[in-house]
């Protein structure tokens, strides 16, 4: 087992070691070849470690690799932890990676620079599994970051781009904020329980005080929220689709935003101790799920909708860490790997046709044109919007049905949730595929052409996926599939008595209401784009000027702090109060010459008043 | 224990070569080869000395190579040199940079006089951290500011006259108040013992002294070093003086010299008055966040590159010198290994900021744009040492970096929750710069410019790799700091320092 | 009859006073030179008071000391001042104050 | 009836004084006979040679101290001890030096004739007489012949104005300095009934002084006779002017000869008498100490003529070495011998410098004129800056040692504020040295003319330099040698 899981780690990183040695000697083609390989290699070797996983008797082992840091108290060794958990996210994100490497061989064909991209690409798997495997929160924290930086590099990828350039900044910044948080937590854990491994700290959980529980939980939601895109940190994710659009579906959409989910549902036996936490969690991930809706609904650039949708979709996802369902959360990530991968390299595909075009207002009547396009298109629609029985409508169901138990209002919050995004997915449909081809001008003329295999195989592979999906949890078996196979990990959480399957049958029915009222809201309203225009807010175009916010609260005074400090404080006042001696000194100077007058009658005066100055003391010490 | 004879060498081989290349300086190009054999000496010695070293002498704790001869008896004036895990560390440092100087900072005017003064400084350096007595080390530490004022004025920009003045007067009037101090403790010392006067620090470090003698001391001490390395606010000297100097002096001044200033800190303000530190504690922390706040807002805003590593260094020094005031074990290691990943780091910088300055001929921000497009390996290095800079993990500043903040963290949990905002601020100055300088459109001379050559990479090659290296594999070094550390904080620790 | 020492030794401190007045007040150099010889006079005669006070007889050799140093001064100074004559046509200290500063 | 008592002479104390004596007489009767032309040479081969013989008279008196410990003689007037054997080297040394100078000083000036070598022997017998003198009116006769040798050499350019006007004014004022001195002197006799140091600290060690008005007002006095011969401030007002009024060798001969009479004599004086009156006398010095320091370091920061600038940083100097004698322990002595012993030196190589700078006239002391020196003859711009350097107190340098012991005196006997005061001053002070330093490697007019570098003057830098650093590298044996240079009477 121990060697699999380290293969499984090491080779994205030794693909990436060796196409940085190799060189610019490489071909393009070899290496886009290269880097998808190893990563189908360890998704290979993961499918192994899973059975092995399975005849593993307690379900989890460590593989130690080697001591990274131990000073005193503190030890941190570079170890790797195997359970139905890491295993699990092992699957899809190689899984996942593996497609979309292959996809991008066709997509990125003939752009500047390759190599980069498949470095970043490798880099990126390697740090995504660090970050699932790691059996203590510092080696986490390792990949944390590095999925960090390499979305950084793959965002600004187009640097000569000042919005790419920004983007990526804004992308870092606003996770290094989150990280923030994960340190914060580190720290608390550590003192509280004197360990970092995983198991240390869940060993230790129950004696956490509930304040330093509270703490650590609403810390690590903030690096929740940076990481995957959560209010209030959930604004950088639209400004990332300046990436290439692979690198959208496989970091912000499939993996790495799912990161902060991961690491919350990780963390469930600390989250158990603090109720407060929990509550905070489901309320941020109920509202962002909302407020991103709201927000995809008036967004004029494909992308741009996608990318509000995953986070709506991973506000699900928290929600559900926030009501304890763990595996509800972890399905619904997968089925959402599934689809929204799906979505983005459909879209991918579609903008690929219209030579980089993403403005919804110049696509329409594509369907003709993108024959395997638009079907796996049509699944990864119908699957978001959570019509049976793809995996969308079970993961969300399974989700909704916890929340209802445990909160009803955010239950409501939740299916209003589901209706905007059937909404705003079917807008997005239509005005790709369907109604009048308003792309002429873009492609002078010529008629948009379907993608070439390797980009479109992968669609292919991810709609079935996104069909067969909900298979991994039905509600009737949660016992025998993936809950059961995570339960060990998180505990699993049976359904409430009270949730007959009556009720389940009723709520899975308020689910299908939800998605068909969405789905004919949309079609009614965006038969024709010109009128229909009226739908839109500028108020939600602008993310409720969610940035505006900051950059007057935040941004601009920083600045302006900056600006005054470098500019007048330091010269003038901290540096002022130095030369200031200096001219003091100097002045002094000149006026301690101008007693040197050169009349030798006054230095003679200057002596005897110097003497009777000294005779003055003398006397007061006499008396 | 090991004889004293390397460290002695250690010492005796810069300014030798100083020596020669002075007066060989009639054949051209020679000095230099001078030089550099000299810094390849060193370097291998101290390597050589790092393997050798061992932390567990008898009866000298974790002090090795110790010997002392003392010069003459009335002044106290004495040659004891002795090398423990710390110091260690900081004499690998002083080689290396040496090393990265002379490669990557040649200049070719008045070129003997250059080399000389570099392998002066370097001499002297490595003196000061191989001082095991107070005297000997101050004469040394100030001894520095010969070569490096001579170095400024000599090579530096247009107003390398008012930066030499300014960081020579700036730092010999911060020493005043030290030297004082370290005769007051001297004789303080004599007339307890009635023996000889002696300046050895195994000596001094029992001086028996009241709660207020020790406050004043500790202040007399720590404004010399808070000068020199810099701490707010004693820093506005840095940005000039960094910014006026050549590659080779804002090299050797950030890199080495400032950790002059905390290694004195660390070793004989904090190590000598252990009394005062619970009492100065609050004061030194607070200045010390400062720093690393104040310093990454103000990196923010200033347009020139050499100042925004000055002001960058002025954070991290302030990361240093929190690790060595919360007394916690953890974060004092930290600090420690700070001390030399920011050597390499600013080493780094410095370097690549002097390879674009030969080619725009400028430091100005504003007069760079794009630059990632002709000069891919320039950005990808100077991306790995800025990541490591903003303390990206896997890198070597993030083990430092964390180990002083979870150490501080668990002594002083709202200092520490200050200084870690200081995570983000790099990482938005940093950032930002990079933006405007690699990313972006090439225009004009930018276009033009030429990617590094071989020789640029390969003395960048050794910075990177120690990045990665001690990023990875940080055991070694931490393995031989430990102990070291362990033995000052036991030595500290009666008075009232936690963990 | 007897006049108490204290009486002279008022005296030698007045002629001596006068002499640092005169020295401060006067610009001619000859004059402040008078001065310098007025105020080692007033010595003189301090010494002599103690010397006799004390009946001590060294007192008294010390006058001799004095004098012969006076007489040595005065023929020093005197060179002095001709030379600055010759130069300035005039003996007013407060003419030469070109070194200052 | 009682004979005329010869007191008993121990002529082995007096022979340095004696030598110079005779040398300086010998001179004047060898100037009047030889042909002016070779007499410059001659004159400086016998300063040269009496400089070497009193030396080696020296180390003869040294042996002597060491065998038979310290005494007084000739009725206890002088002393012969390790302090006295100590300052005797420094101005015997000195005046070989600063002979060198004048030399080709001379030539290049066209002096001719011995005068100088007469004068300076003449004053440096006085400072002889001072620094072994062990009686308040023999300092007063060393004083004098000091003072009245050094007011003609001051006149002695004739080309010059300013040296006339300096010559009157330092007579004028020292004149009065020394009126000052000996009414002191007067008083303190009155006081103690003795103007003996032995005796007047005995006296007042076994008596109680009921009216101690009179030793106050004499203390004083003496003190201010003192403090004007090394000019402490507020009596230093001269010393700039007459610095700049006089030849620059003289100058020379002043910062050095001068200083060490004056610091010896005032030292013992202090400590060897007035030991008990510690309480009273520190104060006063303790501010004369931080005014002279102060002043000295800022007043120079404006200056543009080296010579002034010079008479500043001695000032400043001055203030350190009052440091020691502040101290009062013999850690100060030794500390103050150290500081003028390696002082004296240094400072003659500097004015050495800048009598060669000056050119011919002596006129060309602005510091501009000093720019790219070093870039032009790095031999002798090296050598300056090691000498200012050395004086800044830079660590490696014989200045760094100096100002150490100094102030390691000081705070031994608790004086660390004002050891503060002083270093601090000393931080003023570098802005001026190093100024001067850096103006000498700039890279402008490097073509401005070459200064030629005669032997002499050659040899009296080099040994500055020498002395410079290798008691900066190696200062062991020179102080552990002042060190067993104590007082004879140390309370």
């Amino acid at each position: 087992m121990a060697p699999v899981a380290t293969l499984i780690l090491l080779l994205p990183l030794v693909g990436f070691l060796w196409v940085l040695m190799m060189g610019t000697s490489l071909k393009e083609r070899v290496i886009g070849v290269a880097a998808t390989g190893v990563v189908a290699l360890s998704f290979v070797l993961s499918v192994v470690a899973f059975f092995l996983l399975l005849r593993h008797s307690d379900r989890e082992m460590t593989v130690h690799l080697f001591n990274w840091i131990s000073v005193g108290t503190l030890n941190v060794p570079a170890a790797l932890l195997v359970d139905p958990l890491s295993i699990t996210m092992c699957l899809f994100v190689t899984g996942i990676s593996a497609l979309i490497h292959l996809y991008s061989i066709g997509y990125m064909k003939g752009e500047k620079d390759v190599r980069k991209f498949f470095l970043y690409l490798n880099l990126f798997v390697f740090s995504m599994l660090l970050l699932v495997l790691a059996n203590n929160l510092l080696v986490t924290f390792v990949g944390w970051e590095g999925v960090g930086v390499c979305s950084y590099w793959l965002v600004s990828y187009y640097f000569y781009r000042d919005s790419a350039a920004s983007a990526g900044k804004k992308a870092f910044l606003y996770n290094r904020v989150g990280d923030i948080g994960l340190l914060v937590a580190m720290f608390l854990l550590f003192h509280a329980t004197h360990t970092l491994t995983y198991l240390g700290v869940f060993h230790a959980a129950g004696t956490l005080s509930p304040t330093v529980a509270t703490l650590t939980v609403l810390a690590l939601l903030l690096a929740a929220t940076g990481k995957s895109a959560q209010i209030p940190l959930f604004n950088w994710l639209p400004d990332a689709m300046e990436g290439p659009t692979p690198v959208s579906a496989l970091i912000h959409a499939a993996t790495m935003v799912t990161a902060g989910v991961y690491l919350l549902v990780r963390m469930s036996p600390v989250l158990a101790m603090s109720p407060d936490g929990r509550a905070t969690i489901a309320v941020i991930g109920g509202v962002t799920a909302f407020v991103a809706a709201t927000i995809a609904t008036s967004q004029k650039d494909i992308k741009k909708v996608l990318a509000f949708s995953t986070v709506s979709q991973i506000g699900y996802m928290v929600l559900a860490v926030g009501v304890g369902a763990y595996s509800a959360a972890i399905f619904l990530m997968i089925a959402h790997a599934f689809f929204k991968a799906l979505l983005f390299l459909g879209s991918g595909s579609v903008i690929h046709s219209l030579g980089g075009e993403q403005d919804l207002r110049k696509m329409g009547g594509l369907a003709k044109y993108l024959p395997l396009t638009f079907p796996t298109f049509l699944i990864g629609w119908l699957t978001i919007s959570g019509v049976p029985p793809f995996a969308g409508f079970f993961a969300k169901g399974d989700v909704l049905t916890n929340v209802f138990e445990h909160n009803k209002p955010l239950w409501v919050l939740g299916v209003v949730t589901a209706i905007l995004t059937a909404y705003y997915m079917s807008r997005l449909f239509v005005l790709t595929f369907r109604g009048t081809e308003r792309f002429r001008e873009v492609t002078h003329g010529h008629d948009p052409h379907e993608s070439p295999w390797v980009m479109t195989l992968p669609l292919v592979v991810l709609a079935v996926l996104s069909v067969l999906g909900g298979l991994l949890d039905l509600p009737w078996a949660h016992g025998r599939s993936l809950a059961g196979f995570l339960a060990p990990v998180l505990g699993y959480v049976p359904r409430v008595a009270a949730a007959s399957t009556g009720a389940q049958w009723g709520l899975a029915a308020v689910d299908v209401a939800a998605a068909v009222f969405g789905l004919l809201a949309a079609f009614s309203i965006w038969k024709d784009i010109t009128e229909s225009s009226r739908y839109e807010s500028s108020f939600l175009e602008h993310v409720w000027h969610w940035d505006d916010l900051y950059d007057a609260t935040i941004g601009r005074p920083l600045t302006e702090a900056a600006v005054f400090s470098d500019e007048v404080l330091e010269p003038q006042v901290i540096d002022g109060a130095v030369t200031g001696v200096a001219v003091a000194t100097r002045n002094s100077a000149e006026g301690l010459r101008k007693l040197q007058s050169g009349f030798a009658r006054q230095y003679a005066l200057a002596m005897v008043l110097g003497f009777a100055v000294i005779i003055v003391y003398l006397v007061a010490r006499v008396h | 224990m090991h004889s004293s004879i390397y460290l002695t060498v250690l010492i005796v081989v810069p300014l030798f070569g100083a020596l020669v290349a002075a007066l060989k300086g009639r054949t051209p190009g020679l000095s230099y080869a001078v030089g550099v054999g000299t810094a390849s000496v060193e370097l291998v010695l101290s390597l050589v000395v790092a393997l050798l070293y061992n932390p567990h002498v008898k009866g000298a704790g974790t002090w090795d190579f110790m010997s002392r001869h003392v010069l003459s008896a009335p002044l106290g004036l004495a040659y004891d040199v002795a090398l423990d895990g710390i110091s260690l560390l900081m004499v690998v440092l002083t080689a290396l940079v040496l090393f990265l100087a002379l490669l990557g900072a040649r200049d070719r005017r008045h070129e003997p006089a250059f080399v000389a003064w570099l392998l002066l400084l370097t001499g002297f350096t490595m003196a000061s951290f191989l001082s095991h007595d107070v005297l000997e080390f101050f004469i040394f530490f100030e001894l520095t500011l010969v070569p490096s004022y001579f170095l400024i004025s000599g090579w530096g920009g247009a107003q390398r006259s008012r930066a030499a003045l300014k960081f020579f007067i700036y730092t010999f009037t911060g020493s005043a108040f030290l030297f004082i101090g370290i005769l007051y403790l001297g004789f303080m010392n004599q007339h307890q013992t009635e023996g000889a006067l002696s300046f050895s620090y195994s000596v001094l470090d029992h001086t028996a002294m009241s709660h207020g003698t020790a406050v004043w001391l500790f202040l007399a001490f720590a404004i010399a070093f808070a000068v020199k390395s810099p701490i707010f606010p004693f820093h506005t000297w840095s940005p000039v003086t960094y910014a006026e100097a050549p590659t080779a002096g804002s090299i050797e001044l950030s890199a080495l010299l400032a950790k002059l200033g905390t290694y004195g800190l660390l070793r004989f303000a904090v190590g000598l008055f252990p009394l005062a530190l619970p009492t100065l504690r609050p004061l030194l922390l607070t200045l010390a966040v400062i720093s690393i706040l104040y310093g990454s807002l103000v990196a923010c805003a200033t347009p020139d590159l050499k100042r925004l590593v000055a002001y960058s260094s002025l954070a991290q020094m302030g990361f240093i010198t929190l690790g060595i005031v919360t007394g916690s074990k953890i974060a004092m290691v930290g600090a420690v290994l700070l001390m030399f990943n920011h050597g390499v780091i600013t080493a780094g910088f410095f370097l690549i900021v002097g390879f674009l300055e030969k080619r725009r001929g400028s430091y100005q921000i504003k007069d760079m744009t794009g630059l990632q497009g002709p000069a891919p390996v320039f950005a990808a290095i100077f991306t790995v040492v800025m990541m490591a800079s903003i303390g990206l993990p896997g890198l070597s500043g993030f083990v430092s970096e964390y180990l002083i903040l979870i150490g501080t963290f668990g002594t002083h949990a709202w200092w520490g929750a200050a200084a870690t905002l200081g995570v983000v601020a790099a990482a938005a100055y940093l950032l930002w710069a990079y933006q405007r300088v690699f990313h972006g459109e090439a225009k004009g001379p930018n276009a033009e410019i030429t990617d590094a050559t071989p020789k640029e990479r390969w003395v960048l090659v050794p910075v990177v790799v120690l990045i990665v290296a001690l990023g990875v594999f940080p055991h070694p070094v931490l393995d031989r700091i430990t102990p070291s550390v362990t033995q000052l904080i036991h030595h500290v620790a009666p008075a009232g320092v936690n963990k | 009859m007897n006049v108490p020492a204290a009486w002279y030794l008022v005296l030698a401190a007045l002629l001596f006073g006068v002499g640092a007045f005169g020295l401060l007040t006067r610009r001619s150099a000859l004059i402040m030179f008078m001065c310098l010889e007025l105020m080692l006079n007033a010595v003189n005669l301090t010494f002599v008071t103690f010397s006799r006070s004390l009946s001590d007889i060294a007192g008294q050799a010390s006058v001799f000391f004095v004098m012969v140093v006076a007489a040595a001064e005065v023929t020093v100074g005197l060179g002095i001042v001709v030379a600055v004559f010759r130069q300035r046509a005039s003996t007013s200290v407060d003419e030469l104050s070109e070194l200052k500063g | 009836m009682s004979g005329l008592v010869i007191p008993s002479i121990h002529y082995l104390a007096i022979l340095p004084i004696l030598i110079f004596f005779g040398a300086s007489l010998l001179l004047l009767v060898v100037s009047a006979l030889v042909d002016t032309k070779v007499t410059t040479l001659l004159a400086t081969a016998i300063t040269a040679l009496t400089g070497v013989a009193t030396i080696v008279v020296a180390i003869l008196q040294w042996s002597y101290v060491a065998n038979h410990g310290a005494s007084t003689t000739v009725a206890h007037a002088v002393v012969l001890d390790g302090f006295a054997v100590v300052g005797t080297v420094a101005i015997a040394a000195s005046v070989v030096l600063s002979s060198f100078v004048a030399y080709d000083w001379a030539r290049r000036e066209r002096v001719a004739g011995a005068d100088f070598h007469i004068l300076a022997l003449a004053s440096a017998t006085g400072a002889l007489l001072m620094v072994s003198a062990n009686d308040l009116i023999v300092i007063f006769l060393g004083l004098e012949i000091l003072s009245i040798g050094l007011y003609v050499l001051v006149g002695f350019d004739r080309h010059r104005t300013t040296s006339a006007e300096a010559s009157l004014k330092y007579f004028l004022l020292g004149g009065f300095a020394s009126a000052i001195f000996i009414y002191g002197a007067a008083l303190v006799y009155g006081a103690t009934g003795s103007t003996n140091l032995g005796s007047i600290a005995y006296f007042l060690s076994n008596n109680l002084v009921l009216h101690p008005g009179l030793l106050y007002a004499g203390g004083a006095l003496l003190l201010i006779g003192f403090a004007f011969k090394v000019a402490a401030v507020p009596f230093h007002l001269w010393s700039p002017d007459v610095y700049e009024g006089a030849p620059t060798p003289v100058t020379g001969v002043m910062a050095s000869i001068v200083k060490v009479g004056a610091f010896l004599a005032l030292l013992r004086v202090l400590i060897s008498a007035l030991g008990t009156q510690l309480d009273t006398w520190r104060p006063i010095l303790f501010v004369l100490i931080a005014l002279t320091c102060v002043v000295g370091a800022v007043v120079a920061l404006v200056q543009r003529n080296v010579k002034r600038l010079l008479a500043y940083s001695s000032i400043n100097q001055a203030g350190f070495i009052l440091l020691g004698v502040w101290s009062g322990s013999a850690r100060g002595v030794a500390a103050t011998l150290f500081f003028v012993l390696t002082y004296a030196p240094v400072v003659i190589a500097t004015f050495a410098v800048v009598t060669l700078m000056g050119g011919r006239g002596d006129e060309l002391h602005s510091i501009d004129h000093y720019r790219g020196l070093a870039r032009r003859q790095p031999w002798l711009g090296g050598a300056l800056t090691v000498l200012l350097l050395s004086q800044l107190g830079a660590r490696l340098t014989v200045g760094f040692y100096a100002k150490c012991t100094v102030l390691a005196a000081a705070i031994d006997s608790g004086g660390g504020a004002l050891a503060l005061v002083a270093i601090l001053s000393a931080a003023v002070a570098a802005y001026f040295y190093l100024r001067w330093a850096m103006w000498l490697y700039a890279d402008d007019d490097v073509e401005a003319t070459r200064v030629v570098v005669p032997p002499m003057t050659g040899v009296v830098i080099g040994v500055g330099v020498v002395v410079a650093i290798l008691f900066g590298l190696w200062p062991g044996p020179l102080v552990t040698w002042c060190q067993h240079a104590p007082l004879l009477f140390l309370p």
